[in-house]
């Protein structure tokens, strides 16, 4: 818990409805239940005529409440309920040591390292471009078109080269899938930074002119500060895309583990209720890391005087 | 550019083409020197190099670009030789790095120029990331072909660029499938519900509090794991598509959007609350002008993550068409200068979009600090 | 001790279960040879590894080799692993499919990738066109799961005799409520699983003594797998980083594999190979391959295996 | 120094009696609380302000005028205090559109030129096009602003973008008109003209004006009543009456009269300040 | 109205003869080019400036006072003229930062503190660590805001967020300082504090000041020459010595002598704007 939500929780609050804590989840948790209810609803639909056919197929004779039921725990649903998702999840999470293979914590922490590492060099790459193209007019205009070109290229279509390409010059493991996560995610960084950037207004600029701040001054004390906003939006959408390029990168590298790994198998071994648990894994490991982007941003906001 | 710099970088290149002279081109090959044709077009972008670090200014700009044509034609002429191909060695390299040198510099020069307006430096806008993918193309053909690199590893841009040509009628149906199909209609409905949501979120603060952590929650779902789903649910055909564009293109706007609508300063809002504006009318005049900036941030990232993820998503199942289609496919009959023309076309597609959403940036965003001047 | 790498075609499971095996049991070291095998995927290219110079050899299917082969990878098998293809249509017997011209107007699931040029020689064969016009049959591009004949979006899919057929029948079909075809039986099979090395690797008879170590001790183990499928399913699970496979599936998978695999020398005949090349070339309007190849295998190998 | 924080004037208010109280203020507090300790912007604040009447805030920078008329306006919520506005509660009066506020900084919208600037309030409160087009030529030229119209914001001097604030506020004709340092942009000749205009305007349409300034000539010119404000905790240190005749010119400013209630002003406000000068 | 737009001032200059010139400007002329058409903002602008003087500004609202000071600041290009700061280009005098602006607006940075946004120039220009804090205790309380170093500028009123940035532009003790209505929104008391500091300031350190005002009096009080200017286009109309004893107070602004070059300056104010009153 954070320190802020400690605060939250010592103030007294007038009644139960006003407390801050109160105030802070109860809508997330309506929300869920009522998503909770659409899925049970929409799972019903949807899984109805595959158990009936099934029961069809059986030639045995069934009730509507044994469609019902078998809408429920469906091997092979079309949508799984959540209740099947969420006790393969935990299954999976909790059922077997965190380092062994059948659980979802090793895989989660392969990819986690990945998406970590390509986040990062996606990040400072995304802002060392941006800082080229917003200081070099050259950059500028030769670069940028390539950049977002080389952006409208399928990574998937190229990672299995590049691996190669990368095995041949002895880069193995971590290394060629977070490259790849952070192609796809620097651009997002690249493309708000330039905007961030340039965004100070011109008066704090011309300021900065009449004391003639060098350019990396105009950089630390007003570009760097002012592009905060546009900072954040991009990680968070970076991080996204970070993550899933993690993803992606795992099966082209052999698909050994990881959460790609993970979903490749469940989809060719049928496992249709693991590989959800493996979606909501991948899901569960975005939310927090752009909670915890989040919370920086707070921290930050709160430092340069956000209000 | 500095004068001084320029004119070291042309004597530099001229002197690069002089030990093209000295050095062998191959182990196999005579001297540049017994090449008939070759060698005169060497000497010649020599003599516009030596012209071009005389003027060593603006006009350097010519001399210098034509040079870089010249060299260039002598190092793709000498790659027809069978000797050369595959086996280059230090002499031709000299060729290729005085091409790439005066290029460089005569693109820089080109960039570096302010006088001229209008028309001209449209113009010039153009024409400067285009020399600079010529260049790159450039050494990518040369890099293909002087080292001999497998053409199922890597083809050069030429066997790209002919395939590309022979392969038109495939390429258009594979692009209306994939383009107008799936990625226009993912497009404008992620979109679309990213703004909506964000705007939602923006105006009840309940839903936006529920809301939000869901949005992050499903839009972090991967794409390799939901492609397939969204086959299953929504058949073969591009409509599947179009959802894994959905869910790409909903939370970079959300997010966006989220941060633009936040960005509207304290007097305006104040400006809005004394008008006793509704809510619909404070979103029109006041947030959603202020969020521009921000929602077009957004859409340009969505233009590229939607075209991606629509070809990405065809790798988990299509009708027998679609740009990741013919891509997955032809990979795996090793026919890589197809891949290649496929991905030139996605990235010609997902150009051409791009600037669309930037010209109707520029249209609309005019007003922000960032295009002022 | 020497050091061989070996690219498998697909995920590491019993379809490879040889070269686990020869190493688990220590068959390799015997040999003088350090192994290391690089599981497939998806978005694995065999012929891509090899050619960047990824591995020594490489687990191919024929169809892949000669195409490389043709686009300047030139790939030569150097022994023959399975004898018998294990590529079959699976359809639904509800949809009336009895014989080949009953696919007439159906949709198919075909495997791209290299996989479609026995499906399309065998369509060209029935006089069906595969572009979807009147008079053909309707094609579309299977992922690596079964679920469009599940979810009743195909009528038939591709399936493999040791792993998706099982899919199928896991899904809640009788066998009695399938139609299978067998490449095999419609006279349109082409070679799979077969060892395949670079032309030029050939002629250094340092490697081609190596090889021959290498595809002895292999040999080994799968004489080995095939008489103790149990435990060659032990090592296969123990090997498993992904923690998605059962033993069910593996042991199912094993017993599949046993039926394709030839003799105990596992070395290509050359009728088999007249029939692959000839069925590729016959291929519709885009033959796979354009040319009758010349010199794609070699006994070198088993000459110097000899010695 | 005065001491008692007056809300009444001195003088009987008989002659206010029978009109309507647009503002009835009593006890407004309000403190800020920010990081580094909590700051009293207001303190105790009665007012009360009837219909017609020109009420000037003046007092030192910091001392609470903006945060006073940011309350009435219902732009902050005051800590204490019971506060009325049109026999409203404040955010009554500001959702039946009551007021015009000028802020103390233009506050113009860059992506619309002067006159969609102009526009906003009358899209909002639903004006029809070419009344719409008949007040932005009328209050443009109010201003001296005519043959701007095309022009985006950051294309005027600063004191141009105050007056389109001012032609803004005055637009849809507002029965109160907040006005926070309206003209302090502006140079002598035209605060001069606009003082007039204004009191033109407020003599026409017996509208209510509560108006901050710094000029005490300028507050003495225009008002009925001034009120002095004093800082750190912001509170009202004097109320002055100042009934000229309605029909003054700016000649009145060198009257002895006029000179009397500018002292009184100015002494409130020295009080106001901690110079020791 | 006076018809030549003069350079030099009517009375003869041999006094400033001996000083060095920091502002040099022959014939300056500056043009905007917008969608709807081109704006005059100055034509053919003459300006000596000597070291050590106090020059105003006046003129109406958009006459291209500020556009002046940004000129000169290198902010801006001038269409045509010459131009020299210090002896140097504009450019180079800014390069070599010779002088402190003070803007219009108070271009705070929000994200820093006011003790942070003090530093800011100091920080760029090197000063130690020491240095920067003795400065801002200096400066602030110059300006009378001591006790707000924390605060973020939004949490303050909009006259202490002005004198911030007056502060910040004296902060790293500049010899000529532009400024551009740096008093404007601060009440009359403040604003004569600021007035004689800011005159004990020059006297004391010789600084040479170009200030751009709207306040009549505040010019006379502060300044060795008036420039009136005039709009569309921006010229200059009048320059007026007017120079009292250095040791003058506060009260001379009563005196006949300056009140009468107080009429000279409102007659040039008045001649230069389009109103028929
Ligand atoms: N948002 C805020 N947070 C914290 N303190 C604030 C905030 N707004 C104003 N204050 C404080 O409240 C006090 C009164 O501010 P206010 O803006 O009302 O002054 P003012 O009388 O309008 O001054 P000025 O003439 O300079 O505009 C000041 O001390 C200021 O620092
Ligand atoms: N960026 C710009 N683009 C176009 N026109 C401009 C621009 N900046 C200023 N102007 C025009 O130039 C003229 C002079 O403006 P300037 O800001 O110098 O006036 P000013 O004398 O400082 O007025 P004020 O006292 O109101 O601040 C004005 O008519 C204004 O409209
Ligand atoms: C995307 C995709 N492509 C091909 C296959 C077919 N396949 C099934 S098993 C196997 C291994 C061959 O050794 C192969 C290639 C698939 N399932 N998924
Ligand atoms: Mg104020
Ligand atoms: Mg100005």
């Amino acid at each position: 818990m954070t320190s802020s939500s400690l605060a939250l929780l010592l103030r007294p609050a007038r009644t139960l409805r006003d407390h801050p804590l109160v105030a802070r989840y109860a809508p997330v948790l309506t929300m869920v239940l009522a998503l909770v209810a659409i899925w049970y609803v929409a799972a019903v639909a949807m899984n109805w005529s595959l158990v009936r056919d099934g029961f069809e197929r059986e030639e045995t004779p069934y009730a509507m409440s044994d469609v019902l039921a078998g809408t429920m725990d469906a091997e092979r649903p079309l949508l799984p309920a959540p209740h099947q998702i969420a006790s393969a999840f935990l299954d999976s999470v909790f059922g077997y040591p965190p380092l062994a293979p059948r659980s979802l914590v090793y895989h989660s922490l392969v990819t986690l390292s990945a998406t970590l590492l390509g986040f990062l060099l996606g990040a400072l790459f995304g802002i060392v471009l941006a800082l080229l193209i917003v200081h070099s007019r050259v950059l500028e205009r030769s670069l940028l078109p390539w950049i977002i070109c080389s952006q409208m290229v399928p990574v998937l279509a190229l990672a299995p080269i590049f691996i190669v390409v990368l095995g041949a010059l002895g880069l193995h493991g971590l290394l060629p899938k977070s490259i790849i996560s952070a192609y796809l995610c620097f651009f997002p960084v690249a493309i708000g930074m330039v905007k961030g950037f340039i965004s100070p207004d011109p008066l704090q600029l011309e300021l900065m002119r009449t004391w003639s701040a060098t350019p990396r001054q105009v950089l630390w004390k007003l570009r760097w500060p002012a592009s905060v906003p546009y900072l954040f939006a991009s990680l968070k959408v970076a991080v996204t895309i970070s993550l899933i390029g993690a993803i992606v990168a795992e099966l082209p590298t052999g698909a050994e583990a990881g959460i790609g790994a993970r979903l490749l198998s469940g989809s060719y071994y049928g496992q249709t209720v693991q590989l959800w648990s493996a979606l909501v894994a991948a899901a569960v490991l975005s939310s927090a890391l752009i909670a915890l982007i989040g919370l920086i941003e707070r921290e930050t906001g709160r430092r340069m005087g956000a209000h | 550019m500095d004068p001084r710099k320029l004119r070291l970088g042309f004597i530099a290149a001229t002197a690069a083409l002089a030990l093209a002279f000295l050095l062998p081109l191959a182990p196999q090959s005579p001297p540049l020197s017994a090449h008939p044709i070759v060698w005169p077009i060497v000497g010649a972008a020599g003599i516009l190099f030596l012209l071009a670090a005389r003027l060593s200014d603006q006009r350097a700009t010519l001399p210098g670009l034509a040079g870089a044509t010249l060299a260039a034609a002598a190092s793709l002429v000498l790659l027809d030789d069978a000797a050369v191909a595959g086996a280059a060695r230090a002499g031709f390299w000299m060729i290729v790095m005085a091409c790439w040198l005066s290029a460089a510099l005569g693109v820089v020069n080109l960039a570096g120029t302010h006088q001229v307006r209008g028309k001209l430096q449209r113009a010039l806008d153009l024409l400067v990331p285009l020399l600079f993918g010529l260049t790159v193309f450039y050494l990518w053909e040369v890099a293909v072909r002087g080292f001999g690199v497998p053409p199922v590893l890597l083809p050069s841009p030429s066997a790209a660029a002919t395939r590309f040509i022979h392969s038109l009628p495939t390429l258009g149906a594979d692009f209306v499938q994939t383009f107008v199909r799936g990625v226009l209609a993912g497009y404008f409905i992620g979109c679309g519900a990213g703004l909506l949501v964000a705007i939602l979120a923006h105006r009840y603060a309940f839903l936006g509090r529920g809301l939000l952590p869901l949005g992050n929650f499903f839009s972090a779902l991967p794409l390799v794991g939901v492609a397939p789903i969204m086959v299953m649910w929504f058949g073969f055909d591009w409509p599947s598509k179009a959802a894994v564009v959905v869910l790409v293109t909903f939370f970079p706007m959300l997010v966006n959007a989220i941060a633009g609508l936040n960005a509207a300063g304290h007097i305006e809002r104040d400006l809005m609350r004394s008008y006793g504006a509704t809510h619909s009318q404070a979103l029109t005049k006041l947030y959603l002008p202020a969020a521009l900036p921000f929602i077009f941030n957004a859409l340009k990232i969505n233009a590229t993550l939607a075209l991606i993820g629509a070809i990405v998503a065809e790798f988990f199942g299509t009708p027998t068409q679609g740009i990741g289609f013919r891509i997955s496919t032809e990979a795996g009959r090793m026919a890589i200068d197809m891949v290649w023309a496929e991905i030139a076309l996605a990235a010609l597609a997902g150009m051409a979009f791009y600037g669309f959403v930037t010209l109707a940036e520029r249209a609309t965003t005019f007003w922000h600090p960032s295009y002022r001047t | 001790a020497e050091t061989v790498t070996i690219q498998l075609k697909w995920v590491a499971q019993a379809q490879f279960a040889g070269y686990f095996v020869a190493r688990d049991k220590g068959f390799y070291k015997e040999a003088g040879l350090d192994v290391t095998i690089k599981p497939g995927g998806p978005d694995v290219a065999p012929p891509q590894v090899i050619a960047g110079g990824g591995a020594d050899v490489t687990v191919d299917w024929m169809p892949s080799a000669l195409a490389s082969r043709e686009k300047g990878v030139p790939l030569v098998n150097i022994s023959q692993t399975f004898k018998k293809s294990g590529l079959e249509l699976t359809c639904r017997a509800d949809t009336g499919i009895k014989k080949p011209a009953d696919l007439k107007g159906k949709t198919l699931g075909v495997w791209y990738g290299g996989n479609e040029y026995p499906f399309l020689s065998w369509m060209s064969k029935l006089g069906f066109k595969t572009d979807s016009s009147p008079g053909g049959v309707k094609v579309i591009k299977q992922g690596f799961n079964v679920d469009p004949i599940l979810q009743k979006q195909a009528d038939c899919v591709s399936t493999m005799t040791y792993n998706e057929y099982w899919q199928v029948i896991d899904g809640g079909y009788k066998p009695s409520q399938l139609v299978v075809f067998k490449y095999e039986d419609e006279g349109v099979a082409t070679l799979e699983d077969g060892l395949y090395v670079l032309e030029k690797n050939l002629k250094d008879p340092a490697f081609v003594a190596k090889m021959a170590k290498f595809v002895k001790a292999s040999m080994k183990g799968w004489e080995y797998a095939k008489a103790h499928p149990d435990e060659a399913v032990k090592i296969i699970l123990a090997a498993d980083s992904t923690g998605a496979k059962t033993e069910k599936d593996q042991k199912r998978m094993m017993g599949e594999i046993g039926k394709l695999l030839g003799d105990a020398d596992g070395k290509l005949d050359v009728k088999d190979f007249d029939r692959t090349v000839a069925t590729l070339m016959s291929g519709g309007s885009d033959p796979v391959i354009t040319k009758k190849p010349e010199g794609a295998y070699s006994f070198a190998i088993y000459e110097a295996m000899k010695k | 120094m005065p001491k008692p924080s007056l809300s009444i004037p001195d003088e009987p208010i008989a002659d206010h009696a029978p009109r309507r109280l647009v503002v009835d203020a009593q006890s407004i507090s309000l403190t800020f609380d920010t990081a580094d300790g909590r700051v009293e912007a207001l303190s105790d604040v009665n007012l009360q302000v009837a219909e017609g009447e020109f009420v000037s805030f003046i007092g030192p920078s910091g001392c609470g005028k903006t945060t006073m008329l940011r309350v009435i306006a219902d732009l902050q919520q005051p800590s204490s205090g019971t506060l009325m506005v049109n026999g409203m509660s404040a955010e009554g009066a500001r959702l039946a559109r009551s007021y015009g506020y000028v802020f103390q900084a233009p506050a113009l919208f860059p992506w619309r030129t002067i006159e969609k600037n102009l526009k906003l309030p009358l899209e909002i409160m639903g004006y029809s096009e070419i009344e719409q087009q008949q007040r932005v030529e009328r209050y443009l030229s109010m201003v001296n602003l005519t043959g701007f119209e095309r022009k985006f914001p950051w294309q005027l001097s600063g004191g141009m973008q105050q007056r389109v604030s001012i032609a803004r506020a005055l637009s849809f004709d507002p029965a109160l008109l907040l006005m926070d340092e309206p003209f302090g942009a502006l140079d002598e000749i035209v605060r001069d003209h606009l003082n007039e205009q204004l009191l033109q305007l407020w003599k026409s349409t017996g509208k209510t004006v509560l108006f901050v300034t710094h000029s005490i000539p300028e507050a003495v010119f225009l008002s009925t009543r001034i009120v002095v404000m004093s800082p750190r905790p912001g509170r009202i240190i004097d109320v002055i009456d100042c009934d000229f005749p309605a029909e003054r010119s700016l000649e009145i400013r060198e009257t002895p009269e006029f000179l009397k209630v500018a002292q009184r002003v100015r002494n409130g406000l020295r009080a106001g300040h901690s110079y020791d000068e």
